[in-house]
């Protein structure tokens, strides 16, 4: 009963403000969380299609997307962790250093 | 033919004898290099004897497959036009090696094994018979050039040698992009087969393709508008770079233009040869201009080079009989003697350290000999009846005016111009009164320096009095050539 | 009735005898003198006999021929003898010897330097006149005119002060770039035309080209009128003068007879011999090859009255005599030509014992302007004696040799029926007088103006060769025949 | 009649989720964004029941809100971030992100298919989807048990590379 | 050359060259010997032709003799004869060596038979002329002498160029009547060269200019070959042109009128061998049998008067040394002699009975009065009036009279009165006889001078004039002036052209020497310079600049790496985005 246009609209919508937060947030973590939510507009739009193609490797594939954006938060939060400890303030204006 | 891969050998014997000089000790260097390159020398020898004149077709030819998917071949063979310049190629590096004995002081192994890749890339370019590796040795010949300018030239190497690399890289890139399309449009590269069998191009194909290898060839001559690399890799490099430099690398470009725009691309030779006319009479008079405003010898001798290919390219477009063997027979001439002046210029520098030509005079009450052989050479040069380049340029004159009047016009002109600025520098250097700075050097030719400049003046004197032994082996092939693109105009009808 | 060729190495002997002679010059140098000179002169008298040993051919009609290397399809290095060629080389030969003698005398008594690089260059000059004059084709001659110049550079810089640098520098640009810049396109176009470049006495330009292409011939005319440089025609004339700073057994052989006439011989041979006489008339480039003769003979006969350097008149003199040659080539008629020819051998007689008079004045009074003459007969009598016959040859009266030339000039002018040159012929005869009478009468019968003059000897080496000369211009002028025959074998 | 109930939940939780994801991204303080997330999480696990995936909606609810999220916030606490006191939240060049991100939005929803997009009755047509929970736990066993290993390495790496990562350098 | 026939000329000629060689009196003895040998010669010649050589390729003819040619063979010799006696005193070989020349070459010319030997002896003449008054060796001398060459040299040329065209248009070299080409080239050339050889005005200014500057007995030899060798050649080539006539006229009236201004004693002798030529030449114009005897008769006598007047003139100037006559005077008391002798030369030029003149210009005065041309008539015997007035009176008075400025001369010495004798003897004997004269003459001569009415008219011709002098004595005193004469023209006018000729062309010269300098310094030069630095600066840095050029693209690039990773994120999405818009639109 839910048209897959619907999700893929919602997907759309959601997946836009997640690049928003991930391109103009300050703060790493919270580009962290935007990529999470640019993830669950995918996963979303996995399960419209799942529904909509009556086949389950859509939420196959969304559980997989799942695991690996714990994966991800993992690894990136550690490395906040790492360079919070020698700098103040995880902004991400100021890791620059990489610049060649 | 032989059985005995005689052009292979030829051809990477230098090789073999580079990886030698590399692994052994440097005392041994510059013999096993003089070793290599005469034997290199020797072997082209067999080459010249046992050519068939008559016939235009290849000889003593070699074909392996190589890389089947491409359809390309590895296809060695010589016919009348590129073999002068294979036993050239072997002359000039023998000398190079003796003119270099005691020049060379550092880095003498890296040096000879530089040399001896260079003639391996000159002997591999005229040999072979199909565009693959015309393409190969066209852009090996770059790397150890660029290392001898680079590496032991005088001041300004760096920058030098640099602009050589990007000129020369700039043109071949767009030669390999015309080699794609050319092996996309007709299905294979060997030249005798794109120039007779498969079936001729659009006209719009031939054309770019043609700008595409001109662009190469063009930066390679070097052409009126893009020769500025010249003169400053001449003056950079040492004394061996220049004569391999001006001896052979010019005449690669105006060697592609002979086995590849005229015989591949003829309708695009019909429409593009007027424009190439002009740009050649541009570079003969505008070479010889600012020639004559030089004040340093070998930036002078390259600048002339500039107005002497300006002749070639002149012979080769005016299409007709006289004017392309006239332009074969100038490419080895000028090789020749511009070898020989910067052979002379390079043993002054070696014990004067200037090249300004106000620091030298009256060097013939102090040097008599040096000074004779640089009489010898500039009268050469200058295109004296009885020594070689008089031929040459009687040859292209006389078919520029059967072209166009106004052509040979102007390379008359070129050649007044041209004997002006030799001779004025020969009064300049030789005559008048002996500057101070020369008096205490023992500035006279050695033995050694003597033995290098005989095989050329004995050349040039051949050659001038007896064209012959260099035309004889052109007319088969050259009469072919022509008969694939027809001449343009033919005034007179002669020859 | 064209002469049958007949092969013989001889035209290259004479080449190379002196040649050869040069190169031992060069070999014994400075320390044994007496050797050196006798080689000189050793390699004159050999020269002579090789050129005296082809006269019974060529009068019989047998042209001696020899081709030793072909560059192109048309083009020999060779050589072939005939009458005209032949009378160039003996005249040029004979004079040689006089003036090796002369030169032996003047270098002693001057004490020049480089003596033996002086005499080299002469050898090596003759052996490239004796190539110009044999030579059977353009090709072979210009080869030996541009070795010419080569050659006589050193001679003209001999005294290798500033000003023999400025006026050697002159001479080479002139001639080289000249040749460079005129001769070569020319030949390059006769060879397009007519596919050889070989000398046949009616002309080698076929009809067709003829009719086909006037202008363009038209020009390569103009090209070799001018490009030959060394004919010193107007406008190409002025490296003569300046070439007058060389010592003066130099400018006697080489500005009387070699260098100036090698010029003239190679304009003529082209004239006669490559555009041929049916052919410059269709062309009417002969109007042109006469208006420049007629303006150098006037106009260089004039400026010689202005120089007051006797050297410097003498040269203005040879330029406008030269022109007589250039302009009985230009008559196209028989006499003309014949005249025209003659005037070569007068001539180059009569100039070289002037020059070897002002070379002896030089050396004995050291004078050298026309004004300080005055009263030298009394001190040198031979020499102004012979300086005073071979005026009357240059002026053209009758008993001596110039007078000949004149006649068949004047007769040739005739013949093409155009009174203007006859004019010309004759007012340049007065202005010749007027040059030259002022030196011969100062001398004879002006009082020398510092008298008690210290002695003034006359060297019996120099005096000899240049008396021998001058009597040579009388004997030319009473029994002009062995000239005129050969210089006949030409005329068409 | 359920369809229309259906219809009336869904474009609530889409705009719930809509307009918690805007605010979990403009918050200034970064705890409060954190808990707009969660409420974004809860409405997106509500549109995967919607949509018949009931295991998935769990695996949402536990695993992405309950592990990941509360991760975010041990590590919000660990830091002690002050809050966001300094400079605006958003770096200089926001508008550029904000028109990247319309613009995208945009484009997609422009690409969406009209032809995917069923009509009401289409969905009813498929049925139920056969037995979410049972058909993706046998495809997960089956068809995905590679990836379904792979996954597993990915997080034990995960695991080993944040504790490498995050450990205190001890001189040792 | 015949061996039989010598040719008097030649023996003259190559005697001359023995000269030198001989000492003292020997040489004396050669010097008279020579001229008398070579009369001798002359007088045993009768009619034909001799000496006949092949020279390229043209017949010459040395030694055409006929009634003409001999005359004036005799007179000519028997001149040098003359002068050489006058002439012994003088030790300067070349002199008289010049001067046996000169005597040979007019008898060459007298006996050619064809222009070029013609030509030849005249040239010859010539260049003896110019070394007789070169040899005075004062710079005026030797100035004069060379504009006396260069006219000559003009003359000749003239001759020669006449020639060719002559030989061009009728093929043949000999001299004979030209009357059948009157009015073609040819005829005018030739004419031209003898009127200038004979002295007409304005051609003939050379004669006063040139003469007087020869020394004393070379003067004797000028006076006789190189005017009557021209007079004979009009007589053979051109007798009976008209215009001739006139000529003679106005210069008979030409001569007397300048003779009679001149003070240089030998200058107005000059001047009136000039008036008396003219006497000659109009007896060639008007071409009647009389007249052309007249001619040669007259020319005959006038060779041996006016010699006999110089004689005396030398003498004074070599025994006074002085030229102008208002500074002599009173001679007549130490040189009687002199005197004497030269007053019969007066009375002989100014046609007195008994004397040459009268028997020879009366034939003259009356074939004009035959051909009734009375204008001619008048003019002539006024001419010979003023003749007898300035030679017969004017120059003997001042020269041996007038006011006595203490002059002591003594007589000349012996050899030159005994020349002036033999020629006043001649005068005298001619005067008296005139048959002797007259049976040589070309033409049959059936005129009387000494008819009594002829002797009556000229005696009171003579009285008249000589009352006229007495009476203007005062007015006629001679004043140190320089008379104006034609030959200003070459010797200013051509003097001043020539420097302004010379100073234009040595500047055109100087210019078209440095043209190879101009264009090889400044203009190739520059040229070259110019595009050395066009190849430089624009040509290179175009080159260089291109590598310039993806040098700061390059740097400009390295701008964009902020190291900010949003950046890259903003840059990647808007690539996304374009691809994404790109697949969508292009659908």
């Amino acid at each position: 009963m839910v048209p897959v246009g619907a999700c893929l609209g919602l997907s759309a919508v959601l997946f836009g403000i997640g690049l928003i937060g991930f391109l103009s947030r300050r703060n790493i973590i919270l580009m962290l969380v935007s990529v999470e939510i640019m993830l669950n507009a995918v996963n979303v739009s996995l399960a419209g299609f799942s529904r909509q193609l009556q086949d389950q490797r859509g939420q196959v594939l969304a559980l997989f997307v799942i695991a690996v954006a714990a994966a991800e938060a993992a690894v990136g939060l550690g490395l906040v962790l790492a360079l919070s400890r020698n700098r103040p303030g995880v902004n991400v204006e100021d890791l620059t250093q990489l610049k060649w | 033919m032989t059985t005995y891969p005689i052009l292979t050998f030829t051809t990477f014997l230098p090789l073999v004898g580079a990886a030698a000089i590399l692994l052994l000790n440097q005392r041994l260097a510059r013999w096993i290099a003089l070793a290599t390159t005469v034997g290199t020398l020797a072997h082209s020898v067999p080459l010249y004897l046992n050519f068939d004149k008559t016939s235009s077709a290849l000889q003593f030819v070699e074909a392996v497959p190589w890389i089947p998917s491409w359809n390309v071949t590895y296809g060695m063979g010589v016919d009348g036009i590129s073999l002068p310049f294979i036993f050239l190629s072997a002359l000039l590096s023998v000398l190079c090696v003796a003119v270099s004995w005691t020049a060379i002081q550092m880095r003498v192994r890296e040096f000879y094994a530089a040399l001896l890749v260079s003639e391996t890339a000159m002997i591999g370019l005229f040999a072979c018979t199909n565009f693959f590796l015309f393409y190969l040795f066209w852009e090996l010949m770059i790397v150890p050039m660029f290392l001898l300018i680079g590496v032991w030239g005088s001041a300004h190497r760096t920058y030098a040698a640099v602009k050589f690399l990007m000129f020369t890289l700039a043109g071949s890139v767009l030669m390999l992009v015309g080699l794609i399309a050319l092996l996309y449009a007709s299905g294979t590269l060997d030249f005798q087969a794109l120039a007779h069998t498969t079936p001729r191009l659009s006209l719009l194909v031939q054309a770019w393709l043609f700008v595409a290898f001109l662009a190469a060839f063009a930066v390679k001559v070097p052409m009126f508008p893009v020769h500025t690399w010249l003169p400053d890799a001449h003056t950079e490099a040492p004394t061996a770079g220049s004569v391999i430099l001006a001896g052979i690398l010019l005449k690669m470009g105006a060697y592609g233009f002979l086995r590849i725009s005229l015989p591949i691309l003829p309708d695009a030779v019909q429409l593009f040869f007027k424009p190439m006319l002009v740009l050649s009479a541009a570079a003969i008079v505008y070479g010889a201009y600012v020639t004559l405003a030089q004040t340093d010898i070998k930036r002078l001798i390259a600048y002339s080079s500039i107005s002497h290919m300006g002749f070639v390219t002149l012979g080769i477009f005016t299409l007709n009989r006289s004017g392309v063997e006239g332009a074969i027979l100038q490419m080895v001439n000028h090789g020749i003697i511009t070898g020989a002046l910067f052979l002379c210029v390079g043993m002054i520098y070696e014990r004067t350290h200037t090249r300004e030509i106000a620091d030298y005079g009256g060097l013939f009450k102090v040097a008599p000999i040096y000074s004779t052989f640089l009489a010898l050479f500039c009268l050469a040069a200058s295109g004296f009846p009885g020594l070689n380049s008089f031929v040459g340029e009687f040859l292209i004159i006389s078919g520029s005016f059967r072209a166009w009047p106004w052509l040979g016009a102007m390379g008359v002109w070129g050649v007044a111009l041209g004997t002006t600025y030799i001779l004025w520098l020969f009064y300049r250097v030789v005559l008048g009164d002996v500057r101070p700075g020369l008096r205490g050097l023992r500035l006279d030719l050695d033995v050694r320096e003597v033995a290098t400049l005989v095989p050329l003046v004995l050349l040039a004197l051949v050659i001038g009095f007896y064209p012959e032994s260099v035309l004889g082996f052109l007319r088969a092939s050259v009469t072919q050539l022509l008969g694939v693109v027809s001449g343009p105009g033919e005034i007179a009808g002669r020859l | 009735m064209e002469p049958v060729a007949v092969f013989s190495i001889t035209p290259l002997l004479a080449i190379l005898v002196s040649a050869v002679g040069a190169l031992l010059i060069a070999g014994t140098g400075e320390r044994r003198a007496n050797l050196r000179e006798f080689w000189s002169v050793a390699a004159g008298v050999l020269q002579v006999a090789c050129v005296a040993s082809m006269i019974p051919d060529v009068q019989a009609g047998r042209a001696p021929q020899f081709v030793l290397f072909r560059i192109l399809p048309g083009i020999e290095f060779a050589f072939r003898v005939d009458g005209f060629g032949l009378l160039f080389a003996l005249g040029a030969s004979v004079l040689w010897i006089a003036t090796s003698f002369y030169s032996i005398g003047y270098m002693r008594s001057l004490g020049e330097h480089a003596q033996t690089r002086y005499f080299t260059c002469f050898a090596l000059a003759l052996s490239a006149t004796m190539g110009v004059a044999f030579s059977a084709n353009l090709f072979t001659l210009f080869l030996f005119y541009e070795g010419l110049t080569l050659a006589t550079y050193p001679l003209v810089a001999h005294k290798e002060t500033g000003e023999a640098k400025a006026g050697a520098r002159k001479y080479i640009i002139y001639l080289l770039g000249a040749a460079k810049l005129l001769l070569v396109p020319a030949i390059i176009l006769i060879y397009n035309v007519a596919g050889t470049l070989d000398f046949r006495s009616g002309g080698i330009l076929p009809a067709s080209a003829l009719a086909a292409q006037p202008t363009l011939l038209y020009v390569v005319f103009a090209l070799f009128l001018f490009g030959f440089a060394k004919n010193a025609v107007m406008p190409m004339h002025s490296w003569l003068p300046a070439a007058m700073v060389a010592p003066t057994p130099v400018s006697a052989l080489l500005h009387a007879v070699a260098v100036v006439k090698t010029g003239v011989f190679s304009t003529v041979r082209v004239f006669l011999f490559v555009f041929g006489v049916e052919a410059i008339r269709h062309l009417g480039a002969d109007k042109l090859a006469l208006v420049v003769a007629s303006v150098t003979i006037l106009g260089a006969s004039l400026l010689a009255l202005g120089q007051d350097n006797l050297k410097a008149r003498l040269a203005f003199s040879t330029i406008s005599q030269l022109s007589y040659i250039v302009l009985g080539a230009a008559l196209l008629t028989p006499s003309g030509i014949l005249g025209g020819i003659a005037h070569i051998t007068n001539h180059a007689v009569s100039k070289i014992t002037l020059f070897l008079c002002a070379g002896s004045i030089y050396a004995s009074a050291h004078k050298t302007d026309v004004s300080q003459t005055s009263g030298l007969a009394r001190q040198m009598p031979w020499t102004m004696a012979a300086f005073a016959i071979a005026s009357l040859s240059l002026v053209g009266i009758p008993p001596a040799s110039g007078f000949v030339s004149k006649w068949y000039l004047a007769i040739g002018t005739l013949q093409r029926g155009n009174p203007w040159l006859l004019g010309v012929l004759l007012t340049s005869s007065l202005l010749n007088a007027a040059y030259l009478g002022p030196v011969v009468y100062k001398a004879y019968f002006e009082e020398a103006a510092e008298s008690g003059h210290s002695e003034v000897r006359e060297i019996p080496w120099m005096v000899i060769p240049l008396f021998v000369t001058a009597l040579a211009s009388l004997v030319l002028g009473i029994y002009p025949n062995p000239v005129l025959t050969l210089a006949g074998k030409v005329v068409p | 009649m359920p369809i229309l109930a259906g219809q009336i939940a869904f474009y609530y939780l889409a705009a719930a989720s809509v307009a918690s994801a805007i605010l979990a991204v403009t918050r200034r303080n970064p705890a409060h964004s954190m808990l707009w997330v969660l409420a974004l999480f809860m409405h997106v696990a509500g549109i995967f029941l919607l949509v018949g995936a009931e295991f998935l909606a769990g695996v949402q609810v536990i695993v992405y809100a309950g592990a990941i999220l509360v991760f975010y916030l041990f590590v919000l606490m660990l830091l002690d971030l002050p809050r966001e006191a300094a400079g605006p939240p958003f770096g200089a060049h926001w508008p550029l992100c904000a028109a990247a991100g319309l613009i995208f939005a945009a484009l997609l929803w422009y690409a969406r298919e009209p032809g995917l997009v069923l009509t009401a009755d289409g969905s009813a047509a498929g049925g139920p989807p056969r037995g979410s929970l049972l058909a993706v736990g046998t495809a997960l066993f089956t068809l995905f048990a590679l990836p379904f290993e792979i996954a597993s390495l990915i997080l034990l790496a995960a695991i080993v590379g944040t504790v490498v990562v995050a450990k205190r350098k001890t001189e040792s | 050359m015949t061996l039989e026939w010598v040719h008097p000329g030649l023996v003259l000629i190559l005697g001359a060259w023995a000269l030198p060689f001989l000492k003292g009196s020997t040489k004396r003895i050669a010097m008279v010997l020579l001229p008398a040998s070579a009369l001798l010669l002359c007088l045993r010649l009768e009619a034909g032709t001799y000496g006949a050589v092949h020279f390229m390729g043209q017949e010459l003819v040395f030694g055409r003799v006929d009634r003409l040619s001999l005359v004036f063979s005799y007179v000519f010799a028997l001149l040098t004869l003359v002068g050489m006696i006058y002439a012994l005193h003088v030790d300067d070989d070349a002199q008289h060596m010049v001067a046996l020349t000169y005597g040979g070459a007019a008898l060459g010319a007298t006996f050619a038979g064809d222009f070029l030997s013609l030509f030849v002896f005249s040239e010859l003449m010539a260049v003896a002329a110019v070394l007789l008054v070169w040899l005075r060796r004062t710079p005026a001398a030797v100035s004069a002498g060379f504009r006396y060459l260069l006219l000559h040299m003009f003359g000749g040329l003239c001759l020669l160029g006449g020639v060719v065209l002559y030989w061009s248009q009728t093929g043949s070299l000999a001299f004979g009547d030209m009357s059948a080409y009157a009015g073609s080239a040819a005829f005018n050339l030739i004419l031209m060269a003898f009127l200038l050889n004979a002295a007409v005005p304005p051609l003939g200014a050379w004669l006063p200019d040139a003469y007087p500057e020869a020394t004393a007995t070379g003067a004797v030899f000028l006076t006789a070959f190189t005017t009557k060798s021209a007079v004979y050649a009009l007589i053979r080539g051109f007798a009976g042109t008209e215009m001739l006539i006139w000529w003679g006229a106005a210069m008979a009236v030409y001569g007397v009128v300048y003779a009679v201004l001149e003070n240089d004693a030998r200058r107005l002798l000059a001047y009136h061998i000039i008036s008396q030529v003219g006497y000659m030449v109009c007896g060639v114009g008007i071409g009647t049998e009389l007249a052309l005897n007249g001619a040669t008769a007259h020319a005959f006598s006038h060779i041996l008067y006016k010699a006999l007047l110089f004689m005396g003139a030398g003498a004074v100037l070599q025994m006074t040394g002085l030229r102008k006559l208002s500074d002599m005077g009173g001679l007549y008391k130490t040189m009687p002699l002199t005197l004497a002798l030269y007053m019969v030369g007066a009375f002989a030029i100014s046609a007195a009975p008994l004397f040459s003149g009268f028997v020879s210009k009366s034939m003259v005065v009356s074939s004009a009065a035959e051909t009734d041309r009375a204008g001619i008539f008048l003019v002539l015997t006024l001419a010979s009036s003023g003749t007898f007035l300035h030679t017969g009176l004017k120059l003997p008075y001042y020269m041996f009279f007038g006011k006595d400025r203490g002059l002591r001369a003594q007589e000349p010495p012996v050899n030159m009165l005994v020349a002036m004798g033999l020629a006043a003897a001649a005068c005298i004997l001619i005067g008296v006889f005139p048959a002797l004269l007259y049976s040589q003459l070309p033409y049959l001569v059936d005129y009387a001078p000494y008819t009594t009415r002829h002797v009556f008219d000229t005696l009171g011709l003579l009285g008249f004039t000589a009352l006229g002098f007495f009476m203007l004595l005062s007015h006629l005193d001679p004043e140190p002036s320089v008379s104006l004469d034609t030959d200003w023209f070459y010797r200013r006018g051509l003097s001043a052209a020539l420097p302004v000729v010379n100073r234009g062309l040595a500047r055109l010269e100087g210019f078209v020497g440095q043209i190879y300098d101009v264009v090889m310094q400044r203009y190739v030069l520059r040229v070259a310079a110019r595009l050395r630095h066009l190849d430089a600066r624009v040509i290179d840095a175009a080159a260089v600049g291109i590598g310039g050029l993806t040098q700061t693209v390059s740097w400009g690039l390295r701008a964009m790496v902020t190291g900010n990773a949003q950046y890259y994120g903003l840059i990647m999405a808007a690539g996304v985005l374009a691809a994404l818009a790109l697949a969508v639109f292009l659908q």
